[in-house]
């Protein structure tokens, strides 16, 4: 149905409001990814890709008019994006009314590829899950005693029950939620001392924090005098300039530009470096691999866009991101990728603390559990 | 005749589309008490705010001792010595009493440096005026008010006073205090423009009076002779013959 | 009958009466005028903030009251319609009827307390007061997340008869410059139109009722209402009361026509500014302000960033200007809007039209 | 009947009506007179229950009104102008009236009829416009009247209120001489009517004199005086206290 | 006055340990100066001249966005271990912070408020527009990003006292939280800025006709307030250590509830609200994180409900 020769994607996302700075590496990823994949003809099997950009400016409701628009008016072939978890669960039933593929990336809400799943829903983007896990693989020794610090609310308390059910030797000894909108942690702060300050072996406090606030700041008030550690995932750059006071921290992230050593992640970086004069980040690789998945795809079925020719070809598929091989798995549409345990160093060459590669937990290693029904 | 302090010569005031002033003439001489009566709606506060510049004129001209004021602002107006009592009063009442008769001596930084002679000669006329002292002045009664509005407009000396209705709500008493306040005023050489309906009281003070009718002065003369002439009052002021005491 | 039917209270102005007429009629055929799931979307937005604000005038511009709540009531009436039909298996009728009805009960309860509220203290610590509730009323609606689908919100289904996959005919209606669907979002869409024009000639005539002019009385003084015999608790807690019930009302209809609710699509703060802006443009205390400024505003919100594309493709080149009119940076122009408006405006186009008006027939009369 | 029994406010240490206990029969016009501050309109105040009494009750008819709100008073038949003008600034002369109508006649809780179907109420409007003479103004807004036409207003509302008790604050302040008639003119005939009672706050001795049938003097919120007209005022608190016909003490003040 | 005391002794048997019990007294105290510099603008802006300026969060976040540039070109002055060299930086940080914040100030005085004194409704738009194209314009200079802005290094971490740690920044807000209260306190009581500028806003005609020029005076008290806003920025961005463009528009709300609670216009109210926040943050961060969510809407809701004009009123609007 749509203009032959053309293969159009929408790809929704915060062009503006609280999450643009996110919104735009997607975009910039996305745009560097399709180049590099299509060999810098934007075109597949002969047919010229179409980007149609649209903002959701992080409201559902808007992302869902939006979607359905792109879908019906602008006659795009598949949709990728959004930035936040919550556009995304309102565009789930979208797809499925237009039967159309909707390739989730970045926003990482597990019931998006669970228990709100429908069978036009892919994500190259890694779910909450996958990040609990793997931050619970690197912590995950015996004789340590955890205390986690995280936003009240969905996507923290989510956070802490998959980072809960993955740990298997060390202990958790204490979840402390405090509000979205803290800005003084100081009381939170001292909770989780009084948890831990007199267990025995290592102490960490492990910190699953999005947004505003900086929980980072409860160092400040000495830790170090009762031997408490803090430990937590990757971020984007700026976020990381907090990590430069805690060198030797350890977690597990999604993505750093200098970890994973592949052709792919080359490419990415230099062509960034060459654009920007800057690193690619976070949200950039994730950009970058959706695009790739969504010409290899496209690739296989020769520039068909049919939604269900392309379900049954992106079903089991693999293909090569800044990240490594990621397969999208058959159950859940959910794209199984390596994460990195990393150990903080200062570089004064960099504004922000350098996350070094302790081990690459491969997908085999975690258990990421399937959640939705089909 | 004396000096003349305040002139106005074919003085237009429009408010939004309304023309109300049509060429207002006055002559206010120095020293001197001038009375300027009229009729509801005649344009007497009309004049006086177009005067102390909260209007302008759209066309006319208003000299003060010499100097063209008529597209001056308000302050520049007021700190070269004019001094405003509103019908309104424009009383601050949120601040007290002491408060608002700080703001009115311009040149005080704090109450030490207002006169003390003022400050009594104030509450002698005025005795609730030291009674209420801390009271915001939102507090008083309505004829109290009136009486810290006259208050500001005399609590430092100035040259000229515009004073729009002093007497009314005022009790007899009080009412002749202020007559004997304005002629002590005047003893001392400060001129005074004043806006009455109460003629008894008109009489007593003025030396000269402009009547004014639908946004004109239509007599000017002096007090004395219009007091006289109850004809003429009858005519100008529609005062019923003998009316009033 | 049109007399009537406007309570007597017409447009009082030409120009104003034209604009009426063809917004309305524009709204009307608006499914055929303007086809596409976009432009649908607009003018559904455009019917649901007309209920809104006009129950907001009454508030505001009739009773003089600023209540930074008001979106708390629309997001009541989106969330009971939201719940209910999350809650239940298959979409039914008497599930969106429960949900209205919920809806409506809640709000009719907290807009009374807020209502009994409202007279211990001053205007101005009221609207505070109101921001607070209703910043907290947000928090709660995303912290309740079992019943609320909390930051995510709630997707639900809507009967059959409204869905997208019912067909009136099964090929699309063919005009000269479009085709059209005549499916459930049709349906859905003069269902909207309807109840929001019952709702708005509801407001019109209230308003126009002794009931009315007792608030603008209230407004302007309310000792003096007191002194007159006015109850003006009463009176003022009615308004509140019913402004909340015709919020909660539009909120129903937000839910149905978007099949989702969230915290941020009927309760954000955000919401209740474009409300407090669309009343101004369009003229405080004139309800058919409420028309005008809604189209205004919703048409601009959504089309500004494709204007900007425009202009920013235009002077690409040009230091410093793409970067103020890009696409990204539509909010800006936004925030131009809201200025400029006060400033141009500030009586509203309802009020400018009909000072023209008076003007025009002053100078006939001289 | 309206009776005051021990009715007493304070503000803070300061007492500003102090124990006064008065009847007012219906046909009489009462005038009360005091230096300002002697808590007259405080008095109004509490009769019409702007504010609350510290202690001591109101009555009308024999009924307690003490614990009612203003607008209950109101609504009672206690009828009110204001000393300092209060009126709704930016509505038409014409509906401040008519709003005061609407208030008699208990119309103002009807949503659903269009005001203007009710002819009565805009007629009746429209007859107290003529009778104090603004029915040329009725359409300017409230706030663009001068002066003494918002005094007229005032006065105008209150007739409208048709209340059982009418109480006038200083209804000519400011009103130009030429004016005063007309207001005068309809308390007159108030009075004639023989069936309302009148208290009237007036600085003017001379207004005082020609339409009081009786006199009480307020001085430092007590009642001081109260009687026949011409004897109050010849009395010694009204002469010194309130006309300040003493010449030494005046002179003594303003040699100071 | 006795309330912060009360709240304070109240709380301690509930919180137990007196160790914790300081650590959280102090803190929240500390807290609370650092609320009642960013609020202490709009003590003047919103509490005298009765501006409800939705827009003073914009001069907050410009105050931080202009420090982060400030700091940055002096990394060798905050990076030093030296508190004189870190004041070195920061002192000028400041004073350009506020000094940008100011001129901001002017132009939004002119161009947004003065068409809108004494109309709250229209303020309210008007400067929410504002606040919007200000919130755009830091996006187009500085990007959307969040930057992140270290505090200097000498005052990281904490002093112990006994077994409550205290961090050393929330010491340095105290310090510059007395300074701006004694500075504001006497410039308001010892001239008659205060009076003209309350007498203004009731009627500005009077005040004019008594010859001061309001406009300049507006003009002036508006600047100021920005300015401290533009401290206030600076002085949050540092507590933070990292800024965003929307840092404005999220406390806002925050220091308009302490402007409440303290009573309008009255300096001291300010600062008592800002306490009274930091404390309750604290203890019921402490006791109930749950409820911490509300604890700054109930304790304007409960505080309005015992006195409803606020706590020390200094105007009756
Ligand atoms: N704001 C306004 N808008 C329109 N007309 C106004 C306004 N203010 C005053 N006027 C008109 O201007 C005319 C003159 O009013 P002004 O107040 O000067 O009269 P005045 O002589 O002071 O009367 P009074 O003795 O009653 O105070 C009146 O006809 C009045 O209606
Ligand atoms: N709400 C109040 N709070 C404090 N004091 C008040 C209040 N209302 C009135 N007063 C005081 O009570 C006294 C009586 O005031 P009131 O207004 O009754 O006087 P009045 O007799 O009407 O005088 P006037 O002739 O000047 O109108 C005054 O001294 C006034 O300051
Ligand atoms: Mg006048
Ligand atoms: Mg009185």
């Amino acid at each position: 149905q749509s203009k032959s020769g053309e293969i159009r994607i929408a790809h929704i996302y915060s062009k503006t409001g609280p999450l643009e700075a996110y919104g735009k590496q997607t975009q910039t990823g996305l745009m560097m990814g399709l180049n590099h994949a299509t060999g810098g003809t934007m075109t597949v099997g002969g047919k010229k890709i179409v980007v149609i950009e649209k903002d959701d400016q992080g409201k559902p409701d808007l992302g869902k008019s939006l979607l359905a628009a792109a879908y019906s008016d602008d006659k795009a072939d598949l949709a990728i994006g959004p930035t936040s978890s919550g556009v995304a669960l309102a565009l789930l039933p979208v797809a499925e009314e237009y039967r159309k593929i909707l390739l989730v990336e970045p926003a990482v809400a597990d019931s998006i590829t669970g228990d709100k799943w429908n069978k036009y829903i892919f994500r190259t983007g890694r779910n909450s899950s996958q990040d609990a896990i793997s931050n619970a693989v690197a912590l995950d020794k015996p004789g340590t005693v955890i205390a986690t610090l995280a936003q009240d609310y969905a996507f923290g308390r989510d956070g802490v029950k998959a980072f809960k059910d993955a740990i298997k030797t060390a202990k958790l000894v204490h979840e402390e939620y405090l509000p979205t909108n803290t800005t003084d942690f100081t009381a939170g702060a001292q909770r989780l001392i009084d948890k831990l300050k007199d267990q025995p072996g290592r102490k960490v406090i492990f910190i699953i924090w999005a947004g505003a606030g900086n929980p980072f700041k409860i160092a400040d008030l000495d830790l170090k005098r009762y031997g408490i550690e803090i430990a937590t995932g990757g971020n984007i750059l700026p976020a990381m300039a907090n990590y430069k006071n805690f060198p030797g921290m350890e977690g597990a992230t999604y993505y750093y530009f200098g970890i994973p050593k592949n052709p792919v992640n080359e490419a990415l970086v230099a062509e960034h470096y060459k654009q920007f004069k800057s690193p690619p980040d976070f949200f950039t690789a994730g950009g970058f691999s959706s695009a790739m998945a969504v010409v290899t795809a496209l690739k296989k079925t020769n520039g068909d866009t049919k939604t269900d020719t392309l379900i049954k070809t992106m079903e089991g598929m693999s293909f090569e991101t800044p990240k490594g091989t990621m397969t999208f798995r058959k159950e859940d549409h959910q794209a199984m990728q390596s994460m990195y345990h990393f150990k903080i160093k200062v570089d004064p060459a960099f504004p922000w603390g350098v996350p070094e590669l302790v081990r690459e937990i491969k997908p085999e290693e975690m258990n990421v559990p399937i959640r939705n029904k089909r | 005749m004396s000096e003349v302090l305040l002139k106005l010569e074919g003085v237009h005031t429009h408010i939004g589309a309304y023309h109300i002033l049509h060429g207002v003439d006055l002559v206010v001489p120095k020293g001197q008490l001038t009375m300027l009566l009229g009729r509801n709606g005649a344009g007497k506060t009309t004049t006086l705010r177009t005067i102390m510049g909260l209007w302008h004129a759209s066309q006319g001209r208003i000299t003060l001792a010499g100097q063209d004021i008529t597209a001056r602002q308000t302050p520049d107006i007021a700190t070269s010595g004019v001094a405003y009592v509103p019908e309104s009063m424009g009383i601050f009442s949120d601040l007290s009493v002491r408060e608002n008769l700080l703001l009115a001596a311009r040149s005080a930084r704090t109450l030490d440096d207002i006169d003390t002679t003022r400050l009594e000669w104030i509450f002698g006329l005025f005795p609730a005026m030291k009674k209420f002292w801390n009271h915001p002045a939102g507090k008083l009664s309505g004829g109290q008010k009136q009486m810290l509005a006259v208050s500001r407009a005399i609590v430092e000396p100035r040259q000229l006073l515009l004073i729009d209705e002093p007497s009314k709500g005022l009790a007899p008493a009080i009412i002749q205090n202020m007559i004997a306040a304005f002629r002590e005023l005047k003893a001392a050489q400060t001129t005074i423009l004043l806006v009455e309906q109460n003629f008894n009281f008109a009489r007593q003070l003025g030396d000269s009076v402009a009547v004014m009718d639908d946004g004109r002065v239509v007599h000017s003369g002096s007090m004395a002779e219009l007091a006289a002439d109850e004809s003429l009052q009858s005519k100008l002021l529609g005062l019923s013959l003998g009316a009033h005491q | 009958m049109l007399q009537r039917l406007l309570s007597k209270d017409l447009p009082r102005s030409r120009w104003l009466a034209m604009l009426l007429l063809i917004l309305v009629l524009g709204l009307a055929f608006a499914p055929f005028l303007f086809p596409g799931v976009k432009a649908l979307n607009v003018a559904a937005k455009i019917l649901i903030f007309v209920a809104l604000v006009a129950s907001f005038d009454l508030l505001l511009g009739y009773t003089g009251i600023v209540s930074f709540a008001h979106t708390m009531f629309f997001g009541i009436g989106a969330y009971g319609v939201a719940i209910s039909l999350s809650s239940v298996e298959e979409a039914s009728w008497s599930a969106i009827f429960i949900g209205v009805l919920a809806a409506l009960l809640v709000s009719v309860l907290l807009s009374l307390l807020i209502g009994l509220f409202s007279l211990r203290v001053r205007a101005i610590f009221f609207a505070m007061i109101t921001l607070a509730v209703a910043s907290a009323f947000l928090t709660l609606a995303s912290q309740l997340s079992e019943f609320t689908g909390g930051e995510d919100g709630l997707t639900f289904r809507v009967p059959e008869l409204l869905s997208p996959g019912f067909m009136l005919r099964e090929d699309p209606l063919v005009l000269p410059w479009a085709e059209v669907d005549l499916n459930g979002r049709l349906i859905t869409y003069y269902l909207i139109f309807g109840s929001v024009l019952a709702i708005f000639l509801t407001l019109l005539r209230i308003v126009n009722s002794p009931f009315g002019r007792v608030l603008q009385a209230i407004r302007e003084n309310d000792f003096r209402a007191e002194a007159l015999g006015y109850r003006t608790v009463v009176y003022r807690t009615l308004s509140n009361v019913l402004s909340a019930l015709f919020a909660t009302l539009a909120g129903c209809l937000l839910a149905l026509w978007l099949r989702y609710n969230g915290p941020d699509t009927s309760l954000s703060f955000e919401i209740m500014l474009d409300i407090l802006l669309i009343v101004v443009i369009g003229g405080m205390g004139t309800l058919y302000g409420a028309l005008i400024g809604s189209v205004l505003f919703v048409v601009a919100q959504s089309y500004l960033q494709d204007l900007l594309r425009l202009i920013g493709e235009a002077t690409a080149g040009i230091p410093l200007l793409p970067a103020l009119f890009t696409p990204d940076r539509w909010l800006l122009w936004l925030g131009l809007l809201f200025v400029l408006s006060v400033y141009y405006f500030p009586t509203g186009i309802v009020g400018k039209l009909r000072e023209r008006a008076v003007l025009a027939r002053l100078k006939e009369l001289r | 009947m309206l009776e005051t029994t021990d009715l007493t406010v304070r503000f803070g240490g300061h007492v500003a009506v102090n124990a006064v206990s008065c009847a007012f029969e219906p046909g009489t016009l009462t005038a009360i007179v005091g230096p300002n501050g002697a808590g007259k309109t405080t008095y109004f105040n509490l009769i019409s229950g702007q504010i609350k009494a510290t202690a001591g009750r109101v009555k009308l008819n024999g009924v307690d009104i003490s614990a009612r709100g203003a607008p209950a008073r109101a609504q009672a038949g206690l009828g009110r102008a204001f000393q300092l003008t209060n009126l709704f600034p930016n509505l038409t002369v014409r509906e401040n009236v008519r709003l005061a109508v609407q208030a008699r006649a208990g119309a103002g809780l009807n949503l659903w009829r269009i005001w203007s179907d009710r002819r009565d109420l805009v007629v009746r409007a429209d007859e107290v416009l003529e009778a104090v003479a603004l029915s040329d103004k009725g359409d300017a807004l409230a706030s663009s009247l001068p002066h003494g036409d918002q005094r007229k207003l005032e006065v105008g509302i209150l007739m409208a209120l048709e209340p059982q008790v009418f109480m006038f604050d200083e209804p000519t302040a400011g009103m130009s001489v030429d004016e005063v008639p007309v207001i005068l003119n309809l308390i007159r005939q108030l009075k004639a009517d023989r069936t309302k009672t009148i208290l009237l706050v007036e600085h003017k001795m001379d207004v005082v004199r020609e339409l009081a049938d009786r006199i009480i003097v307020l001085h430092n919120g007590e009642l001081v005086a109260d009687g026949e007209p011409e004897a109050v005022i010849a009395s010694p608190v009204v002469q010194q206290a309130y006309l300040g016909i003493n010449p030494e003490e005046r002179d003594q003040e303003v040699a100071a | 006055m006795a309330l912060v005391p009360l709240l304070a002794l109240a709380a301690l048997p509930a919180v137990g340990s007196p160790s914790t019990w300081l650590t959280l007294t102090v803190a929240g105290l500390a807290m609370g100066m650092i609320v009642f510099i960013i609020a202490s603008g709009l003590t003047l802006v919103f509490g005298l001249m009765d501006v409800l300026n939705f827009g003073h969060g914009v001069f907050i976040a410009l105050g931080a966005f202009v420090a982060t540039t400030v700091l940055a070109s002096m990394g060798s002055y905050t990076a030093a271990d030296s508190l004189w060299l870190n004041l070195l930086a920061l002192l000028p940080a400041m004073l350009v912070a506020m000094a940008v914040a100011g001129a901001l100030g002017l132009v939004f005085e002119r161009f947004i408020i003065r068409p809108v004194y004494g109309m709250h409704l229209k303020q309210i738009l008007i400067t929410m527009g504002g606040m919007i194209i200000g919130e755009e314009m830091i996006k187009v200079i500085w990007g959307p990003e969040q930057i992140p802005l270290p505090l200097p290094e000498a005052m990281r971490g904490a002093v112990l006292l006994g077994d409550a740690a205290v961090e050393k920044y929330r010491l340095v807000a105290v310090l510059v939280g007395t300074a701006v209260f004694a500075a504001m306190v006497w410039t308001l009581n010892r001239t008659k800025v205060g009076l003209l500028i309350r007498a203004g806003v009731q009627d500005r005609e009077m005040v004019e006709s008594l010859g001061y020029r309001i406009k300049r005076l507006f003009v002036g008290v508006f600047v100021a307030g920005s300015a401290l806003a533009g401290l206030g920025g600076v002085m949050w961005g540092l507590y933070q250590q990292s800024v965003i463009p929307q840092m404005g528009a999220q406390v806002n709300v925050l220091i308009f509830i302490v402007i409440i609670i303290g009573g309008l216009g009255s300096t001291l109210g300010a600062l008592i609200g800002a306490l009274l926040v930091g404390l309750m943050a604290n203890y019921t961060g402490f006791l109930v994180p749950k409820v911490a969510l509300f604890s700054n809407i109930a304790l304007m809701v409960a505080i309005l409900l015992w006195r409803p004009q606020g706590v020390y009123p200094v105007t009756s609007r």
